[in-house]
């Protein structure tokens, strides 16, 4: 019963923190307000029987990605100045594309409405970091080899992408 | 003599072609020998060949030209009678006029081409007489009609001249689609197309059917020879070199028509009406031409004209229904037309290269030769006393007074009447250029011997040839008829109207004579009236057809290649394009570059997926 | 499917690929030197030539095919590698082939990439040799196909200032028509499938399949708008007038005599006996585009100043003549129709090379330009007139033979028709004249070249004269091998 | 994860190991060419592998599988990615593409292509696609200093993104209806009586706009122009041809297997193949820059894709793989000698700087037109088979109008694929292009042109071959 | 099941269209970027609502699947961000439109 609140507060919550973080014209305070969200999600994977995601949602997401995030922002220094479009202000456009976005809400919805999925009686269900960790590196083992190809290939890519020219030139002298 | 029969035909092709591909190659006099040559050869092989048409004929087959299901197209010969009698007079008049051109022609550069076009010219007209099929004379018929656009246009830097030409082709082509679907309907009926075959088994047809057929006939024969409505090509004719003019014009193409409805009389004597409208397409003409001559300046056109005038009696004659009348007027009538046309040809080289009668005058003195020979022509023609073109002339009308009914008892009327007129007119061209002072200024450019050695046969046979048909009032035996198998022309009239017809017909010459030198003797420029005017524009038809037929037809040309094919046709063509370039455009102009625009696209795909899948569960 | 002449040796194949053998050549060996591909493109159109010749000669009048050669292709797609020579086809291999040579020579002083341009007019060549061999639809429709490819890179390439919009138009036209067909073919595939469980593009076994009125219809539409086009009937023609004014010579001769005459063919091969109810019930139709075709065309061709044009203009008035001849439906009218395919083809490539002689010399085309060219180019004026004469249909010359026999062929069905048609005789006789005045009378221009024919030019045009002439005298020997492969196929068609 | 599954995913293992050696190597050996040859080698050998080994199993972990389709797939993916790295010899050089990496990346792509295409579980699709996507990104932006090519890597970046997200929703909301990743399973859950359950139908409208995405059909395919005409010109073939292709492939046994529920789907894809066909055709009418054209091209001979797609069954499967085949020759060709003809200043992208290039290039001019005029469809190029089975298969499986359109679409498209061509052999040159093709480029390119000349005149073995290999 | 299965995917649906505003809304890259984090974020919440609805772990096990997606993704997004930054002193998507039509 307090599981079914908690859910109820904590959906809010981080629909709000979304909110938030969309309409904040810093991308520092978005970000921040986006931790706030995963937050909340975190907890919502908890109470729905997910410890492990729960916990590498706060560890991955807000720990790793999002600081990514932020370490860009500083770096670039995208303060609100200079990260306003040149043009028109944002909420120019935020007319037809709330309206579209709502459109999709909608038809969405109803077309989940028109589905309803019977859960009554289905248990709480817990699944152990143990049953988690036995699944994933039996039965996914391959899938865990593939994403740990596709982050060193990530990380190659981040890293040719990124290089500036300077030092491309100096890679280029030394070959 | 199957070879000889051949050889009328092979001679005057072979001479052609070789002069059309090796004549410009070969050494000056020799195309004109070759040229010459054929035709004289020619007419030899006929005189040789002549036993061969006594009696039925004599049917010679070289090779089947079309054959496709039951359709058949021979080359083949037939050598009857009639044709015999034409060949002779084609050939003949055809050599003679020849030796002349290569006089006439002595100084032209492109010499070749005339004599190679020439010889191709006679080949094609003794094509026409000799072919045993519709289809070869068609043949024939069509290849004089060639001939005749490269001759008259031969002096091609004026482009009078060629238009000239170009006018004589169209016009009686006009005439040659009658022909056309006269022969189609023929084979459609006979499933045959050989003249002999046809004429065999016309008896069993309708009249109607008979009636159509010959006027499609006779419309063909009018295109070819120049009869009202088709005639206006032959005036402009003259444009052509003399003579081209003397062999195209007065001895053989307009000849043809006449000579196609004889072969044809058994289909077309079975339809009175036809008959009727051949007789009066005949006197129409006439009537017309000798109006017209009366008017003309130019030698050559009054000539034209008469000729003109003279087919119009022949065409009389086959309408009376007398072949034989018709061919001796035809045959009297080339020799001293060509007479005529080829004196002319030494006047206009005297009175140096002019064609205008009114600055001719005194010619008589600058060569009595000349006057006397074009006077023995213009005799003939004006139908003066035992001349030739008197007697046959005669057997025409009065063969019309023989009919004794009112119609054609108005056609004799009528036919004495364009007499007289032939007569005043003769005259008039005889005065006007023989007496007097001369009026122009060029200096003289005599006739070579070369020029007037033919004129003498020609001379000689245009005072005689009346001997051939000579009627027994002049105790003579109609051998003409005879040989054509055709007893029943000639005329058997009491001795009293025989008479009381000839003194009309001198009467009436006599007249014409003297009204003539009432009014031409003295020479005198005068302003030409109103009437003189319509006359002399041959009572403006060329812009009657301009009007009716040469403007719509540029107008639809037009039309078509403007409205249609430039406007409606590549408009919708360029619209579709460029409609598609348009809508193209627009696509395009989607990508703008933008990201955020992209995205939208995408989300308003998936809401229109979304909605769609919405839809299909709800329903 | 018997042939007469039982050779295992695929003659056939052989007439069709040495052409294709030729232009690999021309890339091969061409590729440094443009003479070296002119020499090849020339004795391999020679020597195809000298074989279409020995097949027409070896042709006997009697039925059926004097060599077939059926072999598995495709089989996933039920599709065979399928070629039968007969009669007919014989007669238009001998004029592709004839054609080609001339065109080889019409085009010997090209010198934008000599051996791209011989070996394209080769491709053609094949191509269109396969399109008059093939009995399978999908052989033959590749060859169809096959053809547009060399006439759009000789137009689109060699052609003068707007090529691209006439080698686009052209490319465009023929497709819509052949894609029509291509439908038709596969909906008549599948259907014939259905009914007998076999799937074949064969001709033969093709004709057997049962249809309901509207679908035969439909089908048969579809075929004729490749044909259609390809002819051109009126008012699908747009495209040819550009396609012969922006084209070169060589690609004028070709279009003139050989992708027109494949319409013609594919509607007596395959459109008819496929479908020959709907065929004829559409015949009306049909002799009526033809008869409007015929006096729009000549109309249109009076009022054109390029003179290429009145001679393209002129092609779709003569082709109105052929189809005209084909909606009789009958012997004569049918041998007409090819015969003067055949004439018109001759003649036309005549006046395209004299065409494009005159503009070597003068510099233009344009009618009001031009004029007494007999006065310094006599010769050259001399074969100009009689291939014009030949196309005002001057009996005794090639063209008059065809139309007669299709006139008097279809006079017997339809006295009307015919009537009407004999006018457009006249109407050829109308722009064809004013044509020749005004290039070769009249007073002179000024060409800059007054050399009069070279010996190369002799060479295209003498054979061109002799076959004009012959033709028209005597066109027997053309009409002797048409003889049963046209009344085979109007049986197979049923006679109305 | 046993020896046997390693066994069947042999190929895809080498391809990983090789290009993680070949980025290893690359640090320490800085020679472009031989890296690239290395790659080159790596993908033959894989595709042999997958070609001639037998697997031990074909079911591998439930993720993957190694069914004929499967390997076929892979063979086809691999050869294009060796394909393209041969023909990348001369640009890496000229560029100054970094040694191994770019050889490296695209072996890794290659890899996740071939994943893709024989993915059974929405898991294994769904991390195929993303090793694929991620080796793109790189691609795409790996002109270093060129602008086009950020931005071009930019704009891919975005949709691509959005694109896994969608796709991840889609696979969520399907596995939150059926309880199951793999394919087949996950299809039966959805089945109702009427068709699909409304959350299959939500889940299958998100996962076809990240497949309409990746295949760029209409109107998810604003990206496609820009990213192809920023991209290098080999990546741009890779990108129009393989990286299209897997996507496809691993939808065909995808709708196959939603077996009946397929109607519903159907009716979107048809109308999505009529916009697509139509649209594409339009819009590339007034293009002038034949990277652009081409990626409209693709975007039309994705429509004409989905038409085999709708067909389904056997004629539509065989028809489909035919075609992609064929249009993936004739694209790669026709990316590839855009990608010979580039020099310092760039590549030759404007239809005006292509003029009269033919006097120079006569027989890169020729592919490049025989390219074109396969993907015209007109015979005797493999063009015209493939779209003559297509319609063929259209007419079969009753989408008379689809097959309609689709040649509506082929004639319009006639203008703009004859344009460059046209160009080409204009007499009048416009720039001087003196590159000489590398003999590795002209080694691929004359065996992708003879290869369509082969089967435009012969295609009964890669007909028959398909037909053994349809899922 | 602590709520019903509607009402979590009541609530994932809107994350995802806020997410999806966010994408078409902000023309800020950085803020694309998070906004599709957004979206992954909601689909993860399906997937772990779904795992616990049909008892099982691989939904759970899909969701660590995407996190690391989403890491290996945003690396490169963001290094190409830095990368375009360098080239035109701006991450405003906007003006990246050299290439159109």
């Amino acid at each position: 019963m307090i599981a079914t609140l908690m859910f109820y507060l904590l959906g809010a919550v981080a629909l709000g923190a979304t909110v938030m973080a969309i309409i904040q014209r810093n991308p520092v305070y978005s970000v921040i307000y986006l931790v706030k969200s995963i937050f909340s999600l975190a907890l919502i994977f908890y109470l729905l029987g997910a410890p492990m995601i729960a916990a590498l949602q706060i560890i991955v997401y807000a720990g790793a990605i999002m600081v990514l995030f932020l370490f860009v922002i500083m770096m670039l220094e995208v303060t609100p100045t200079n990260a306003a479009t040149r043009t028109a202000p944002g909420w120019f456009h935020w007319g037809p594309v709330l309206l579209l976005a709502l459109t999709l809400v909608a038809l969405t919805l109803m077309l989940i409405g028109l589905d309803p999925v019977s859960s009554e009686g289905v248990p709480r269900w817990h699944a152990s970091p143990r049953d988690f960790g036995y699944t994933l590196f039996k039965e996914y083992a391959l899938a865990v080899k593939i994403i740990s190809f596709q982050l060193s290939f990530a990380a190659v890519g981040a890293f040719h992408v990124g290089m500036t020219e300077r030092r491309r030139a100096r890679q280029e002298d030394a070959s | 003599m199957d070879i000889l029969l051949i050889l009328i035909l092979l001679l005057p092709l072979a001479g052609g072609v070789i002069n059309a591909c090796f004549g410009s190659r070969m050494p000056q006099p020799v195309p004109v020998f070759i040229a010459c040559g054929a035709v004289i050869g020619s007419f030899l092989a006929c005189l040789g060949s002549l036993t061969l048409a006594a009696g039925d004929g004599y049917r010679l087959v070289l090779f089947t030209w079309l054959k496709s299901g039951n359709f058949q197209a021979d080359i083949g010969l037939l050598y009857d009678p009639l044709a015999a009698i034409m060949t002779l007079m084609v050939t003949g008049v055809a050599s003679l006029i020849h030796l002349y051109a290569a006089g006439y022609m002595e100084d032209e550069p492109d010499q070749v081409r005339f004599f190679a076009l020439l010889n191709l010219f006679v080949f094609a007209m003794l094509t026409i007489v000799l072919a045993d099929n519709l289809l070869l004379l068609f043949l024939g018929w069509e290849g004089v009609g060639f001939c005749s656009y490269g001759l008259i246009g031969f002096w091609y830097r004026k482009t009078e001249n060629a238009d000239a030409g170009r006018k004589a082709f169209i016009v009686t082509r006009i005439g040659d689609l009658f022909f056309a679907v006269a022969l189609l309907w023929l084979f459609a009926l006979f499933g045959t197309i050989s003249i002999e075959g046809i004429n065999a088994q016309v008896s069993g047809l309708e009249v109607t059917t008979v009636t159509m057929i010959s006027l499609l006939l006779l419309f063909g024969a009018c295109g070819k020879s120049a009869q009202v409505p088709l005639m206006s090509w032959l005036a402009d004719a003259m444009a052509g070199p003399t003579p081209v003019s003397a062999l195209i014009h007065a001895a053989t193409m307009v000849t043809a028509g006449v000579y196609l409805l004889c072969r044809m009389f058994p289909l077309v004597s079975l339809s009175s009406t036809a008959m009727a409208a051949i007789a009066l397409v005949g006197i129409v003409t006439a009537l017309y031409a000798a109006t017209c001559a009366l008017a003309q300046n130019e030698i050559k056109r009054v000539l034209a004209y008469s000729t003109m005038s003279q087919v119009g009696y022949m065409f009389l004659a086959v309408g009376l229904g007398s072949v034989s009348a018709a061919m001796f007027h035809l045959l009297t009538h080339a020799f001293f037309k060509a007479l005529l046309f080829m004196t002319a040809g030494c006047l206009i080289n005297l009175a140096g290269h002019e064609n205008d009668i009114r600055r001719m005058g005194g010619m008589r003195q600058r060569s009595p030769l000349v006057f006397w020979l074009f006077l023995a022509g213009l005799l003939c023609l004006a139908g003066a006393p035992l001349t030739s073109g008197f007697f046959s002339k005669d057997l025409i009308l009065a063969t019309a007074f023989a009919h004794g009914d009112p119609f054609h008892l108005g056609l004799y009327g009528l036919g004495v009447m364009v007499a007289g007129l032939t007569s005043f007119y003769c005259f008039r061209l005889a005065y006007l250029v023989f007496a007097g002072d001369f009026r122009g200024d060029e200096l003289p450019h005599e006739p070579s011997a070369l020029m007037l050695w033919p004129l003498y046969p020609l001379a000689i046979l245009g005072l005689t040839a009346g001997l051939l048909n000579l009627p027994h009032l002049f105790s003579g035996g109609s051998w003409l008829s005879g040989w054509l198998g055709r007893t029943q022309d000639v005329l058997h009239l009491s001795i009293s109207i025989e008479y009381l017809l000839i003194g009309t017909a001198i009467a009436v010459f006599v007249l014409g004579w003297l009204l003539a030198a009432l009014r031409y003797r003295k020479y005198s420029e005068r302003q030409p009236s109103l009437v003189g005017e319509f006359l002399l524009n041959g009572w403006r038809v060329d812009d009657l057809f301009d009007l009716l037929l040469v403007r719509p037809f540029k107008k639809i040309g037009r039309f078509c290649s403007q409205g249609v094919e430039a406007g409606l046709i590549e408009g919708v063509l360029n619209g579709a394009a460029r409609g598609c370039t348009d809508l193209g455009m627009r696509l395009r102009g989607l990508a703008d570059g933008k990201v955020s625009a992209y995205l939208q696209g995408l989300v308003w795909g998936f809401v229109l997926i979304v909605g769609w899948f919405l839809l299909r569960a709800l329903v | 499917m018997t042939a007469i002449m039982a050779t295992d040796f695929p003659l056939l194949s052989l007439l069709l690929f040495t052409p294709l053998a030729g232009a690999l050549m021309c890339l091969v060996i061409g590729a440094a030197n443009g003479t070296n591909a002119r020499w090849v493109a020339l004795i391999t159109a020679g020597i195809v030539f000298v074989l279409s010749l020995v097949l027409c000669l070896l042709q006997t009048p009697a039925a059926g095919w004097l060599l077939y050669e059926d072999y598995s292709w495709i089989e996933n797609f039920g599709i065979r590698y399928t070629l039968g020579l007969d009669g007919l086809s014989s007669v238009l291999i001998l004029l592709t082939a004839f054609l080609q040579v001339l065109a080889v020579l019409v085009s010997w002083r090209q010198n934008h990439a000599p051996a791209i341009f011989f070996a394209l007019l080769l491709i053609l060549e094949t191509a269109a040799i396969g399109v008059l061999l093939a009995l399978d639809l999908i052989l033959f429709y590749l060859f169809w196909e096959l053809m547009l490819i060399p006439m759009f890179f000789l137009i689109g390439v060699w052609g003068y200032k707007r090529r691209f919009y006439a080698a686009v138009k052209f490319f465009l036209f023929t497709l819509i028509g052949s894609l029509c067909l291509l439908l038709a073919v596969i909906s008549l595939y599948l259907l014939h499938g259905e009914q007998t469980g076999v799937y074949t593009f064969a001709l033969e076994a093709l004709k057997q399949t049962e249809l309901s009125g509207t679908q035969e219809l439909i089908f048969f539409l579809c075929f004729m708008a490749a044909f259609v086009v390809k002819v051109p009937l009126f008012p699908f023609h747009s495209w040819l007038p550009d396609a012969h004014a922006e084209g070169p010579a060589a690609g004028s001769v070709d279009l003139a005599g050989l992708l027109l005459k494949t319409g013609v063919y594919g509607m007596i091969r395959f459109a008819f006996p496929l479908f020959p109810v709907a065929a004829q019930k559409t015949m009306p139709i049909l002799a009526v585009l033809a008869l409007v075709g015929l006096f729009y065309a000549a109309w249109v061709a009076f009022q054109q100043i390029d003179i290429k044009r009145i001679v393209a203009y002129s092609s779709i008035s003569h082709m109105g003549f052929v189809i005209l001849g084909l909606a009789a439906w009958n012997q004569t009218a049918w041998e007409g129709s090819v015969l003067l395919m055949v004439n018109h083809a001759v003649t036309t490539a005549g006046l395209f090379a004299v065409v494009a002689m005159i503009e070597q010399r003068t510099g233009t085309r344009a009618l009001d330009q031009l004029g007494g060219m007999w006065k310094s180019h006599p010769n050259m004026s001399a074969f100009f007139l009689l291939f014009c004469m030949a196309s005002l249909g001057l009996p005794g010359l090639a063209n008059f033979a065809g139309e007669i026999l299709i006139l008097i062929g279809v006079f017997t069905v339809k006295p009307l028709w015919a009537i009407i048609a004999v006018v457009g005789i006249l109407f050829s006789a109308v722009y064809t004249l004013r044509l020749v005045q005004g290039t070769l009378w009249g007073s002179s221009c000024e060409p800059h070249d007054k050399q009069d024919l070279v010996p190369r030019e002799w060479l295209v045009l003498i054979p061109l004269a002799v076959l004009v002439v012959l033709l028209g005298c005597y066109p027997q020997p053309v009409l002797e091998l048409l003889r049963e492969p046209v009344s085979s196929l109007l049986m197979s068609g049923g006679l109305p | 994860m046993n020896l046997e599954s390693l066994h069947s995913l042999l190929p895809q293992i080498l391809l990983a190991l090789g290009s993680t050696a070949i980025l290893l190597g690359g640090a320490w050996v800085r020679n472009r060419r031989l890296w690239l040859i290395v790659g080159a080698l790596v993908a033959v050998v894989a595709a042999l592998v997958a070609a001639f080994v037998d697997p031990a199993r074909i079911d591998i972990l439930g993720m993957y599988s190694a069914t004929a389709y499967a390997r076929f797939c892979t063979v086809l993916w691999c050869l294009t990615v060796a394909a393209t790295l041969l023909i990348s010899c001369r640009y890496v050089d000229l560029f100054r593409f970094g040694g191994g990496e770019y050889a490296s990346l695209m072996l890794f792509a290659a890899a996740g292509m071939s994943l893709l295409s024989s993915a059974t579980s929405f898991v294994g699709l769904f991390l195929g696609l993303e090793v694929l996507t991620l080796a793109l990104y790189v691609l795409i932006a790996f002109r270093q200093g060129d602008s086009r090519g950020a931005e071009a890597g930019m704009k891919y970046l975005v949709f691509g993104a959005v694109a896994t997200a969608f796709l991840a929703f889609g696979i969520a909301l399907i596995y939150a209806a059926t309880g199951t990743f793999n394919l087949e399973a996950a299809a039966a859950g959805l089945q109702t009586e009427e068709g699909l359950r409304p959350l299959g139908l939500a889940g299958w409208a998100l996962l076809l706009v990240a497949i309409g995405f990746k295949i760029s059909l209409v109107p998810f395919h604003l990206w496609t122009p820009d990213v192809y005409q920023g991209a290098p010109a080999p990546v741009s073939g890779l990108l129009a041809t393989a990286a299209k292709g897997a996507v496809l492939a691993a939808f065909l046994p995808l709708l196959v297997m939603t077996g009946e529920g397929v109607a519903d789907i159907r009716n979107v894809l048809w109308l999505l193949a009529i916009a697509t066909m139509l649209v594409g055709t339009f819009a590339a009418l007034p293009q002038t820059n034949i990277k652009r054209m081409l990626a409209y091209s693709s975007v039309v001979h994705m429509g004409y894709l989905l038409i085999a797609l709708i067909v389904a069954g056997d004629e539509g499967s065989r028809a489909l793989l035919f075609y992609m085949v064929v249009y993936t020759l004739a694209t790669f060709g026709a990316f590839g000698i855009v990608t010979t003809f580039a020099d310092e200043n760039g590549e030759i992208q404007e239809y005006d700087d292509l003029r009269g290039l033919a006097t120079l290039h006569p027989r890169r001019s020729a592919m490049l037109s025989v390219f074109l005029l396969s993907l015209t469809g007109i015979p005797p190029l493999a063009g015209f088979f493939a779209k003559f089975g297509l319609f063929q298969a259209a007419f079969r499986g009753g989408y008379a109008e689809l097959a309609v359109v689709g040649v509506i679409a082929s004639i319009i498209s006639v203008y703009y694929y004859l344009r460059p061509i046209i160009a080409l052999y204009s007499p009048e040159p416009a720039v001087v292009c003196r590159e000489v093709a590398a003999q590795s480029e002209t080694l691929v390119l004359v065996g992708c042109a003879a290869i369509i000349l082969f089967l435009g005149v012969y295609p009964a073995p890669l007909l028959t071959l398909v037909g053994l290999v349809i899922p | 099941m602590i709520v019903p299965m509607e009402h979590l995917l009541i609530l994932a649906t809107l994350l995802f269209a806020l997410g999806l505003g966010c994408v078409l809304v902000r023309r800020n890259l950085i803020m694309i970027l998070i906004g599709v984090e957004i979206m992954i974020n909601s689909a993860g919440l399906v997937l772990v609502g779904a795992s616990a609805f049909w008892q099982q772990v691989d939904g759970q096990i899909m969701v660590l699947i995407l996190m690391a997606i989403t890491a290996a993704e945003v690396a490169i997004g963001l290094a190409l961000v830095v990368y375009l930054h360098q080239q035109k002193k701006s991450i405003d998507v906007g003006i990246f439109d050299e290439m159109r039509g």
